[in-house]
């Protein structure tokens, strides 16, 4: 009776994010899952993680939002996709995660103080204005924006690979980008974030 | 001449009722032409329903029958009776399936009600142009193949030959005894496989009405259910079977060493060879690839030492043709290729074996004389053994091979009691279903084998803490736990799974059976006829039907034999009547049927210039009937006449 | 036309394999449109073109031939001289001015009942976008 | 030489920054071997993983123009980055196998005067040269190998999966086979294909060092001497932090790293400056003149 906000959220938003990822290409998948535990098995990362990727299906299943939402499994993800390739039962592991991701950016509902959608944020903040990534500006970017310090700390890495020539200072702004835009543009609204209708960010774009 | 045509709509429980309106159905089929009565009712195949159809044939004189219920593989020879004996010529009968191709397939009733209405309609205005035709009786030939020497294939044969009729036994190998021969102990009971296995090879070649057939293979198989003609290829073995007295000294003075096939190539063998001491036949064979004869023209030390004189190098490829009345395919399974699951290591990491190399070191006559060790010679302390290898996979085989889990557990416990090892289990799942199989698990888990519920996901030999030094490291989510473990051993057993023989494909060519999807060969139906196929008189038995363990192969080795058993001691089999003819009076002598048919069942006769079909030797497919340019020939049951009304029908009635 | 127009299917289906793999959709319960009239031929080679056209002017909107796959033939071969002979029904389709999808081929073994349900469905839905036959056989013509 | 391929070329955006001399390196191999590298014309990010976490849609767009441009080339895309590769390949598969994805990007690329019609191959410069190119090519161009170079041959997460169909998804051998073949002794390496954990270094450091430090562990382990990579981000990971591994860990790693292409140019007689080998961080000096410059 006492759930906070958040959680009643969580459950209720449960459903919804079901079918966003049975809507993925081979998403409805995660129906024949057999919880072998392959995947957490062979993730580099699942010993850091909260919940294992096997765990996740199995909360989604479950309709436990809120156990998927407070981890920090998604964005330990690094796309290795040994998840994938070795699944059993056939499921798209990483596709799921970058859905997750996008939901919980969509709906606001990422861990607190998570870094990880910071630094994505950013990069496609780049990639929409200039068409491509420059290195330099992005880590700049994003710690000025989390942890400042660090910039200092890592002076003496930056200072050498300047001298190699390996930082350069200006970024390359591709010649499409306005027609990259329009492009983009061209797609409704609601499918340019994730497919998420009612997610914050759907409306930003 | 008009027709009296009784139709009957079965509600099939609810299996029809619920989706389809069955007085809808009757009330549309009574107001048809020629329709005389149409009734419904719960169970047509139930004693009463029958009662309702001879009833009507003889009160009400009906001259046809209609029975609107299940698909005819179901019932049709249930009505066909009916109607016999209500005193109708059994052709007379037509069958409309409203039940697998309509009620169990729709979700909306008023439309499947219409599509039963149209399948009704069809079959009504069809039976009207059928014909009473007559079953032809042919005599059954009472001898017996059986294809596959190993233990469903033994058994079958066996209890045939022992009901005094003739087997022939056809067995690629040069000995009988298949998987089981080569395996240590089995589960639950633990009997070592060779004390129950060999007795009953021995009488194999003992039994005066089995004909074994070794090192051969059946390449043609035709003609019809009772009488059949299996062509039977004798590959040479170079060895005479009737003079050779199984002495073996021609193997031991063999100068050739080769890893052997029967041992996984872990042990060796000689060029001139039986896979296993107890073989059966208990005669040499001759290994063209590495004899010196035949590769180099030179040594002939067998042939030297032979006392019988049984070497023959000039032994050729021999066909033979056998008459048989029916046959039992027993052919088996092959292992799933461990090395296709990069992530294990096998054939890569020295001490990841697969279960049939774990069983020939565990084998008392194995490679090792029954020590189970590690390449380097010493016994391991410690021993994973992964489940599931190749099975439950969609990127291999997506069924379970059921036998894997219990011989898995079974090699935990001989490890326990050969070596004391600790043992780990990564399990999905432990599948015990079988009588003593889970008092079985029980026992292992009280033997302390650790059980970890997770597929392993990789076996390295990278190592991350000194405890990992030198080991293999099983990695996987322990998922009782939530956590990924790592676990260091000293041997993997990768517990392989079942997959259909390679050349199933062609032997089910060979036979006219078909497979379902996995590729095993397909039973005539999962629960009622689990040993026959859609082919009369020829029967599956074992894994070659899916994965079976020993107890089930063979009982279902000697269900195969009582079912061939009863159709030679019904003397004689009736065939279908829906063979061709041919109309004398129309047929041009074009014979373009001669070259279509399959059969040669069309012959052409000179003096009249008029082809002719030999009724015993045409199956009834129809092709000569569609391609005919004038039209001379009809197949009996599937007329031209026929098969129009039941399409113009088919289409006119539905809404 | 109405929306709600059915597109009525005649399907030839051989006994050994096409036939045996409906009924396998229909004992799995998988759920496909109900607008096939099955008729129980024993080889697919048993299908005159006569048989197809007579369907499609009786009024089928589309005719839909199954049999074993190739090689698989219960009679060893009969199915490829179904597929010679479909070849020769389609060019007697364009010469009458039928779509060629009305008319399909298929191979469908005992086993298949998911793949038999699937062409139904796909079967169904492209007929119901080419919409009603109504052809007379050639009559006019 | 004449050139005997043509492709257009996609470098990517990790290849203007850190990881130029892999861009330099590739394109001088490339020219050598008669493949000739013809660099898509205003291409831009394929969408890479950051992205893909926010927008989906969008980032098959992005890889789809960049389809779409190839596609009037009527050349197959060349790629060296790994990451680049997956991005593009599965743009095309999921655009040839969803109809709706094909329906949404194809009139989204419309506002652009652009469309694709499916067509383009994507391939890996490893592929192109171990597949088309082939032994006795390579062999050929080899006037100093590099013999006696222990190189521990790193192919990284994402060269075979999930896409990569020319190798295989666990143990890739491809570079192995070009490392033979250059006169290197590629030297085992359980870790070849796991992941360097490049991806979390600004956002969990601690997790991605570890993985680094695995694989470091791993490669000197087994005698390798350097490590030969495929992939700028593995590379700039294993290049970069060594020193980070060191101080955390309190070990003293200092394994000189190579592009793939790198090693090609060295084997085919290039000098290091061309090669972008002037570049590293860790000093592959005292490596190259014991073992190839001694003899």
């Amino acid at each position: 009776m006492s759930e906070e906000p958040a959680e009643r959220r969580a459950h209720e938003l449960g459903d919804v994010f079901l079918d966003a990822i049975y809507a993925i290409p081979g998403g409805d998948k995660i129906k024949q899952c057999i919880q072998c535990g392959t995947c957490s098995g062979s993730c580099p990362t699942s010993y850091a993680m909260d919940y294992s990727p096997r765990e996740i299906i199995a909360a989604l299943r479950a309709g436990m939002l809120d156990r998927v939402l407070k981890s920090n499994t998604v964005w330990l993800c690094t796309s290795c996709y040994y998840c994938t390739v070795r699944c059993p039962s056939g499921i798209k592991i990483t596709d799921m995660m970058y859905e997750l991701k996008r939901l919980g950016v969509d709906f606001g509902l990422v861990q607190k103080g998570a870094i990880a959608p910071t630094v994505s944020k950013a990069f496609v903040n780049m990639v929409d204005n200039y068409g491509r990534v420059h290195e330099t500006m992005l880590v700049m970017s994003v710690f000025l924006k989390t942890k400042p310090w660090a910039l200092l700390k890592m002076m003496p890495q930056g200072m050498k690979l300047i001298a190699r020539g390996r930082l350069p200072f200006f970024p390359h702004k591709i010649k499409g980008i306005s027609e990259m835009n329009k492009c983009a543009g061209a797609m409704t609204g609601a499918m340019v974030g994730g497919l998420h209708p009612g997610g914050p960010s759907a409306k930003e774009a | 001449m008009a027709e009296k045509i009784g139709v009957y709509v079965c509600h099939c429980g609810s299996n029809i009722a619920q989706m389809v309106d069955c007085k809808n159905v009757v009330d549309y089929a009574a107001a048809l032409p020629n329709v005389t009565v149409a009734r419904e009712y719960q169970y047509m195949c139930s004693d009463p329903g029958q009662e309702i159809i001879k009833k009507d044939i003889k009160e009400l004189g009906l001259t046809r029958v209609v029975v609107a219920s299940c698909s005819p593989l179901m019932h049709e020879l249930t009505f066909r009776r009916a109607v016999e004996e209500g005193g109708l010529n059994q052709f007379l009968f037509q069958m409309a399936n409203i039940r697998e191709q309509c009620s169990w397939i729709s979700e909306n009733k008023e439309m499947a009600t219409e599509r039963a209405k149209a399948i009704v309609g069809a079959a009504v205005k069809r039976v009207a142009f059928q014909e009473p035709l007559q079953e032809k009786k042919v005599p059954v030939n009472p001898n017996v193949l059986v294809v596959g020497g190993g233990i469903t294939g033994i058994e079958a044969a066996l209890q045939l030959a022992d009901s005094g009729k003739k087997v022939y036994l056809v067995e690629k190998e040069p000995t009988i005894g298949g998987y089981m021969a080569r395996f240590d102990k089995t589960f639950p009971t633990l009997d070592c496989a060779a004390c129950i296995l060999t007795p009953k090879m021995v009488n194999v070649a003992q039994h005066p009405n089995i004909e074994l057939i070794s090192y051969s293979d059946v390449t043609r198989f035709s003609g019809y259910v009772g009488n059949f003609t299996a062509r039977i290829r004798r590959r040479p073995r170079y060895v005479d079977e009737e003079k050779c007295n199984g002495c073996g000294l021609c193997t031991e003075k063999c100068p050739i060493s080769v890893p052997s096939e029967f041992d996984c190539g872990l042990g060796k063998r000689k060029a001139i060879y039986r896979p296993f001491p107890q073989a059966v036949p208990n005669v040499p064979v001759i290994d063209r690839e590495h004899c010196l004869f035949f590769t180099k023209g030179i040594c002939k030390v067998c042939v030297k030492f032979c006392p019988r004189g049984a070497v023959n190098f000039d032994q050729k490829e021999e066909f033979e043709d056998l008459q048989v009345g029916t046959a039992i395919l027993a052919t088996g399974f092959d292992l799933f290729d461990a090395s296709k699951v990069k992530q294990y290591g096998y054939g890569r990491l020295p001490n990841v074996v697969t279960s049939l190399e774990f069983e020939r070191f565990s084998h008392a006559s194995g490679p090792t004389g029954g020590k189970i060790q590690l390449k380097n010679g010493q016994m391991p302390q410690s021993v994973a053994i992964l489940h599931c290898i190749g099975s439950r996979d969609t990127n291999f085989n997506e069924y379970c091979s059921r036998v894997c889990c219990m011989y898995s557990m079974k090699m935990a416990h001989l490890v326990h009691e050969k070596t004391g090892a600790k043992v780990y289990e990564f399990y999905i799942d432990i599948r015990a279903f079988g009588k003593g199989y889970e008092e079985f698990y029980k026992r292992l888990l009280k033997e302390d084998t650790v059980f970890i519920r997770g597929k392993a996901a990789e076996v390295t030999d990278f190592a991350q803490t000194p405890a990992e030094k030198g080991k293999l490291i099983v990695v996987a989510e322990d998922t009782l736990l939530g956590i990924t473990r790592r676990i260091p051993v000293d041997m993997v057993v990768l517990s392989v799974g079942f997959e259909p023989r390679k050349d199933a494909a062609d032997l089910a060519r060979t036979f006219s059976i078909s497979r379902s999807q996995d590729g095993f060969f397909l039973e005539r139906h999962p629960k009622l006829a689990p040993v026959s196929t859609a082919s009369d008189g020829i029967f599956i038995a074992g894994s070659c039907q899916g994965p079976k363990d020993i107890p089930d192969s063979v009982a279902q080795g000697a269900a195969a034999a009582a079912n061939a058993l009863s159709l030679i001691d019904r003397k004689e089999v009736t065939l279908e009547p829906t063979v061709a003819v041919i109309d004398e009076e129309s047929c041009s002598g074009c014979k373009i049927c001669l070259g279509l048919c399959p059969f040669n069942a069309i012959v052409f006769d000179d003096t009249k210039k008029v082809s002719r079909v030999n009724d015993a030797l045409c199956k009834g497919c129809g092709v000569c009937v569609a391609a005919c340019p004038s039209g001379a020939i009809e197949q009996r049951n599937f007329t031209d006449d026929q098969l129009l009304a039941e399409v113009e029908s088919a289409c006119a009635s539905a809404k | 036309m109405s929306s709600n127009y059915e597109p009525k299917i005649v399907g030839f289906l051989c006994k050994w394999c096409a036939y045996t793999g409906a009924d396998l959709a229909g004992t799995s319960r998988i759920k496909y449109p109900p607008n096939v009239t099955p008729i129980r031929v024993m080889c697919s080679g048993r299908v005159d073109p006569v048989l197809v056209m007579k369907a499609l002017s009786s009024g089928a909107d589309g005719v839909l031939i199954a049999g074993c796959h190739p090689g698989d033939c219960h009679y060893t071969s009969g199915n490829v001289k179904t597929i010679r002979r479909f070849k020769l029904l389609q060019k007697m389709l364009d010469q009458f001015g039928v779509e060629r999808d009305r008319v399909r081929l298929e191979w469908i073994s005992a086993s298949e009942g998911e793949k038999y349900a699937q062409v139904v469905e796909n079967m169904t839905e492209t007929l119901r976008t080419l919409g009603p036959l109504n052809w007379d056989g050639g009559k006019e013509a | 030489m004449e050139s005997r391929m043509e492709f257009t070329y996609y470098p990517g955006c990790s290849l203007e920054g850190m990881n130029k001399a892999y861009d330099q390196s590739a394109r001088l191999v490339s020219k050598s071997l008669g493949i000739d590298l013809k660099e898509l014309n205003d291409w831009n990010c394929c969408g890479a993983s950051a992205y893909m976490s926010i927008r989906e849609l969008r980032a098959h767009l992005l890889s789809a123009r960049n389809l779409a441009i190839a596609e009037r080339e009527k050349k197959d895309l060349a790629v060296v980055c790994p990451a680049c590769y997956t991005n593009l390949t599965k743009t095309n598969h999921y655009m040839g196998e969803d109809a709706k994805l094909r329906r949404t990007v194809g009139s989204a690329l419309k506002a652009a005067n652009l469309q694709y019609m499916g067509t383009v191959k994507v391939r890996h410069l490893l592929d192109v040269i171990v597949s088309e190119i082939g032994e006795s090519e390579v062999r050929a161009k080899v006037t100093k190998p590099l013999s006696g170079l222990k190189t521990a041959p790193y192919y990284g997460c994402q060269f075979t999966r999930p896409l990569g169909d020319y190798d295989d998804k666990e143990f890739p051998t491809m570079l192995d086979t070009l490392l033979k073949w250059l006169g290197a002794e590629p030297v085992n390496f359980p870790l070849k294909a796991k992941c360097c954990g490049g991806i979390l270094m600004t956002t969990n450091e601690s997790v991605a060092l570890s993985l680094v430090r695995s694989l470091l562990d791993c490669a000197t382990q087994n005698g390798g001497e350097a490590i030969a990579t495929i992939c700028p981000l593995c590379h700039m990971t294993l290049e970069a932090y060594q020193g980070n591994v060191n101080k955390a860990f309190s070990t003293s790693f200092k394994v000189p790293m190579f592009y793939f292409t790198q090693l090609m140019g060295l084997a085919f007689g290039f000098s290091k400056k061309e090669l972008g080998i002037n570049q590293e961080l860790i000093s592959s000096k005292a490596l190259l003149e014991r073992r190839l410059e001694a003899r």
